[in-house]
């Protein structure tokens, strides 16, 4: 519907929803069930709830770094309702709505952005590969998940996240001609929020579209409204399906503005302005959403508040467990760093313990 | 005289040599418009134009890459890494290019280039954020090393690297960039790459270390001195090329020897400082000499931190062990 | 002419003088004076005499290593002779023809394929930098070069090879996306002679043309019969005369065939068939370039026979004199890896050169 | 029993290992059709099919990084590097991902997988065909380093390898690929990594090497014997984990000790090796300790490559000045 003869050379981006909360295209509308719109739309709130949250214990001094995710709600939202709970996700640092979607429970999310390890093991249902902070390079993972699951007779499709900025490293570009070589079932979701840290998506690429890069891989590549739940999703459906059939890799680009700061330690006002800013929250993803929402009954005020309530309270208590965690124990630091702790490993482990013990600590 | 910590000591100097050298140009990941996530080159970009100080992709082999291509036609780039941890897509253009277009072309082309880093732990930050790797630079050979540990050393380092005819990888320990303040003379000043500098005098035992662990070790040293030991701490500022002669002559003297590092301990840069002192100094040892490291594991997140690193505890309980040895 | 408008999705690859020495495009053919022609022919003439040259020395056992040109004199020589001689190249490490062409004395070749390092020590005016093996790696210093350029105020522009293989590497990406962004003069050219050592033009990339491949940068991109020496001069013409006024830069890719092996190291019948290596002979870049020759009466059979046998007889003493240079002397092992000795070098040099004298070497 | 040289029995280590388990996938440049510039995979595509062997894109980064994503998802990748000095592109893959994986999933997501290279020198090849790099990987905690130096080892340690639930950098000394035979069994059998070899034993000195090394050593040491001299040698095989007993027992024994190896001198393995003496047989020692290596030079082409790493003349002139010391 979307990819066969996309052109992001020239298209026009993919909008389904419009920011006033409308259905522009009601030809392209997905058909999704109340219950499954609503899964959409409390995780979204969610990852609001929790954003808004952290900020506040950042401030309190309660909080690590943190990678906010203000503003791309339906850029991870969307895609991430697209995808099967079996399909692979190669996500990069700032896609808390996929993590949230595919049902990583907070606590091991707080858990890592808290300074603990222990929080990207969770269940492998969630399928989601720990956090990965060296840009792009999470894209190659991607190709080999991908080309692992069809070598197994399986037909889960691999979807890696990536920013505007990551489009600029040369594993974006590998991973990217692997998939359309060999023809695996991946589909590559950038996130373009026009910002890599303070640098602009201009100064990333002189490109029209960041989805025109796909030409460089005979695959398609289409540009989609990031603050569009329905344009993230129905694309996405369309480049998964197609990847499961055996058809090949796609790449997205969800055009989206990161409305918050790079992280917790990052000040944005150093290199915009407020009112950019502002443009931007009118366009915002949530409201549209539940705009969509209350005009067809599915949703409501009361509910809206009670659930804000509940999952405040939720992310609140959530946190303050993690809060009470305490330290990463010694054995945790040196057990993970091979299958057995090596002989040297052991005797680094002893020493340490001993130290700790004439220590009394 | 100025009065400046660490990070401030490396904006100033960038300063002085982009007004003195017109072909220094400093780019990285949002050291432009921004002036870094350290703020290394805040204003450098105002004041030196967007040509000179710029934003670079998001791509480390690029921002070294394009940096060897313009030191071979004749400009000075002084490029950052923003975090070493983030330098490895680089590295394949640090060590089969950087390090060897002299050699390769037999001194037709070469690579007057720095390459900055913030290395280091302490700082309680996500993964990839906090790698001590001087030993994957100080093994290449082409490559020169440098850490420095004060704001004034800094300046007179990073002056020094800039006017060097080769490749420095100039590595800052971004634990101690705000730590405290030091005179700085406002002019060009220099400090020699390849010279350790004797931070104090000692009789009973010679300790080696850079960086964030120069402070560490030296509170370490107060607590032995206030029990009667004498201990000379030696800095070594230029980790490749090592200074030898300055190692050797202090273990001649103590007779015992110790190197204190933030980076793993197996294979690691307290090894070969151990080994220059078996080559230079066997006779002299009265001790084993020792080596107080991280651990061999992979540096932990936040929580978990505070287990791998030396820190004044421990460097004096070791310290202690090879005194009483 | 060739650039504005160029589709590297649909074109036909340009070519001007046919594998029959035809001209079949005279509108393009660019205008080249007799004595800039037979300069053009000579080198590539060359050339081929050193290849086959080295394949004999080696089949005698007294050549190492070397990356024969064989096929693919017309994309170097064209190219080369299209950019200006204070124009830098950034070469890989089968450009041979740009070596000579550019003023590269063929001892100094020679003596680097035969282990000495002292070979890439030529004139500074030659403006090629020292062969390169990371494949793809040299692009990047392209960049550099020519941002260097522009910032001292001076009009060169820096010329990039790469192979079909080299497409692959990230720093291809790189490369052009720095160029494209920073507008640089800069002219990447894609050497695509079908195979890197035994793998397929086809495994590299699945796109039509590698000349798409410039789309993801918005940068013109063009594919070009390599086989014809006019077409690749007037291509490489129109993009160097318009990165050096400043319009930034081109991605060409020269279609052609490697005839020879991969090195002398390596033995292309294990993975491709005589039969094709044939249906290329026929598309030989230098009997078409020399028809046409012929046909302008600008060289006769008389000049060729003359010319080859005084070239035979340059490149065998050539080649006897670097046979005759010796082993590298110890000092200039340790001289150039840093402008000064370190201590520690020092000292290893005199240890070394103390055992020579006590072994009596 | 099979009679193989080196480079046949990691091919035969490779059919064992595919034909025993069918996640194992081969690839890399030009490793499936041609199978590879080497051979080490001749007959492996036509064998196993083109899913299970292939060529690669020109690409390091991806062929490691796929190959995580690969081992991840239930597969046992054992990748080449057609060279190890060509590594470099995929470094970060191996450093930040394959190596920490483990770590950073406390458990969840492990990367067994094989990382194959020919490495070291004596082959007169172009730049970058010889280097010694085992430090880079070594220096690196959660990575293995495996290097064989006969035909039994290379396809017992591979085979250990690809079992191994972590990654494992296995470097090939390609000089001796074809340098000699071996009988070597026809099935399935491993040598444990972490295990060092005492190819003979002896009672003066303890020489330690690995790889090419291993055989110019023993040159060394039977011109030494026959002056009466009686020498330990220690085939490392494991580079890390280091079998740290096995050495220290040795040193104790002879109470001398030397170790020879191709990678460049400072930061180098060799320094390692002598700390670990230091710390664990410093009491024994009667010499120094003793380190026979590369040079500090980028390693020259064909023409100077003599004046580059040990050879027996050297090897043996050191090791006298050890016992005569
Ligand atoms: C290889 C590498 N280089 C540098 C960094 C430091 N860094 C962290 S996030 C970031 C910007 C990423 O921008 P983008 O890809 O657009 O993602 P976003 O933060 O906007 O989600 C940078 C430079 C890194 N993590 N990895
Ligand atoms: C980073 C890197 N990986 C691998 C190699 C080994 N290698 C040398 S040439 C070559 C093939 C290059 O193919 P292509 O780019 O098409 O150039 P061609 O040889 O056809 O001129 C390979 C894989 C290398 N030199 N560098
Ligand atoms: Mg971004
Ligand atoms: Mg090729």
């Amino acid at each position: 519907m979307f990819l066969e003869n996309a052109n992001p050379l020239v298209d026009e981006m993919i909008q389904i929803l419009n920011p006033k909360g409308e259905v522009v295209k009601p030809e392209w509308m997905p058909e999704l069930s109340k219950e499954v719109l609503l899964k959409m739309y409390k995780t979204m709130r969610l990852s609001r709830i929790i954003d808004e949250k952290t900020l506040q214990y950042q401030r309190q001094g309660r909080m690590l770094t943190y990678a906010p995710n203000l503003g791309q709600e339906a850029t991870q939202v969307g895609s991430a309702a697209a995808i099967r709970q079996t399909d692979w996700v190669a996500p990069s640092f700032r896609e808390l709505g996929v993590w949230l979607y595919k049902g990583a429970p907070l606590y091991n999310i707080f858990l890592y952005w808290f300074g603990n390890e222990m929080g990207m093991k969770m269940s492998e249902d969630v399928r989601i590969l720990p956090i990965s902070v060296p840009i792009a390079s999470q894209m190659q993972h991607a190709t080999g998940l991908a080309y692992a699951s069809r070598l197994k007779g399986e037909d889960d499709v691999a979807v890696a996240y990536v920013g505007d900025g990551g489009t600029s490293q040369g594993d974006f570009h590998e991973a990217l001609n692997f998939a359309s070589v060999k023809n695996t079932a991946n589909v590559f979701i950038i996130q373009n929020n026009q910002f890599a840290i303070s640098t602009r998506r201009a100064i990333q690429s002189k490109t029209r579209t960041m989805a025109q890069k796909a030409l460089g891989y005979s695959m398609p590549g289409i540009q989609v409204d990031g603050n569009d739940v329905f344009a993230m999703y129905a694309v996405t459906k369309e480049a998964v399906d197609r990847a499961r059939r055996g058809e090949g890799p796609t790449l997205i680009e969800a055009y989206t503005y990161r409305l918050g700061a790079h992280t917790t330690s990052d000040d944005p006002t150093v290199y915009r302005e407020e009112s950019e800013v502002e443009e931007w929250r009118k366009k915002d993803p949530l409201d549209r959403f539940r705009i969509y929402l209350y005009s067809q009954g599915f949703w409501s005020e009361a509910e809206e508040e009670a659930y804000v309530k509940a999952q405040s309270e939720f992310v609140k208590e959530t946190f303050e467990s993690v809060e009470q965690s305490g330290m990463t124990p010694l054995e945790d630091v040196f057990d993970y760093v091979y299958a057995e702790k090596t002989p040297i490993l052991e005797a680094q482990y002893q020493e340490r313990k001993a130290f700790y013990a004439k220590e009394g600590k | 005289m100025l009065v400046l910590n660490l990070i401030e000591a490396i904006t100033n100097a960038l300063d002085v040599a982009m007004d003195f050298d017109k072909s220094v140009v400093v780019f990285g990941e949002d050291v432009g418009f921004e002036g870094g996530v350290f703020r290394a080159t805040k204003g450098l970009q105002a004041k030196y134009g967007e040509d000179r100080c710029f934003d670079s992709i998001l791509a480390e082999s690029s921002i070294i890459g394009s940096g060897i291509g313009m030191a071979i036609n004749g400009l000075k780039p002084v490029v950052e890494m923003q975090f070493s941890g983030f330098m490895f897509p680089g590295f394949n253009q640090i060590v089969t290019h950087a390090a060897r277009m002299r050699n390769r072309s037999r001194g037709l082309y070469t690579v007057p280039m720095v390459i900055r880093m913030p290395y280091g732990g302490g700082v309680r930050a996500l993964e990839h954020h906090s790698e001590s790797l001087e030993v994957l630079f100080a093994h290449t050979p082409g490559l020169k090393v440098v850490i420095p540990s004060t704001p004034y050393d800094a300046k007179g380092l990073l002056l020094s690297a800039i006017m060097d005819p080769d490749p420095v990888i100039f590595l800052e320990p971004k634990r101690i960039y705000r730590a405290f303040k030091q005179e700085v003379p406002e002019e060009i000043y220099t400090i020699p790459i390849g010279k350790a500098k004797v931070v104090k005098e000692g009789m009973d035992l010679t300790v080696v270390a850079w960086g964030a662990m120069v402070k560490e070790t030296q509170k370490a040293i107060e607590v032995l001195e206030k029990e009667g030991h004498s201990i000379e701490l030696i800095d070594l500022r230029t980790i490749s090329p090592i200074d030898k002669a300055t190692l050797i002559q202090s273990v001649q003297k103590t007779g015992r020897f110790a190197v204190v590092h933030e980076a793993a301990k197996s294979y690691g840069p307290g090894a070969e400082l151990i080994t220059i002192i078996n080559e230079g100094a066997f006779l002299y040892l009265e001790a084993p000499p020792m080596r107080i490291t991280s651990v061999d594991t992979i540096i932990p997140l936040p929580k978990g931190e505070h287990h791998y690193s030396p820190n004044v505890e421990l460097i004096t309980s070791e310290l202690r062990q090879v005194i009483e040895y």
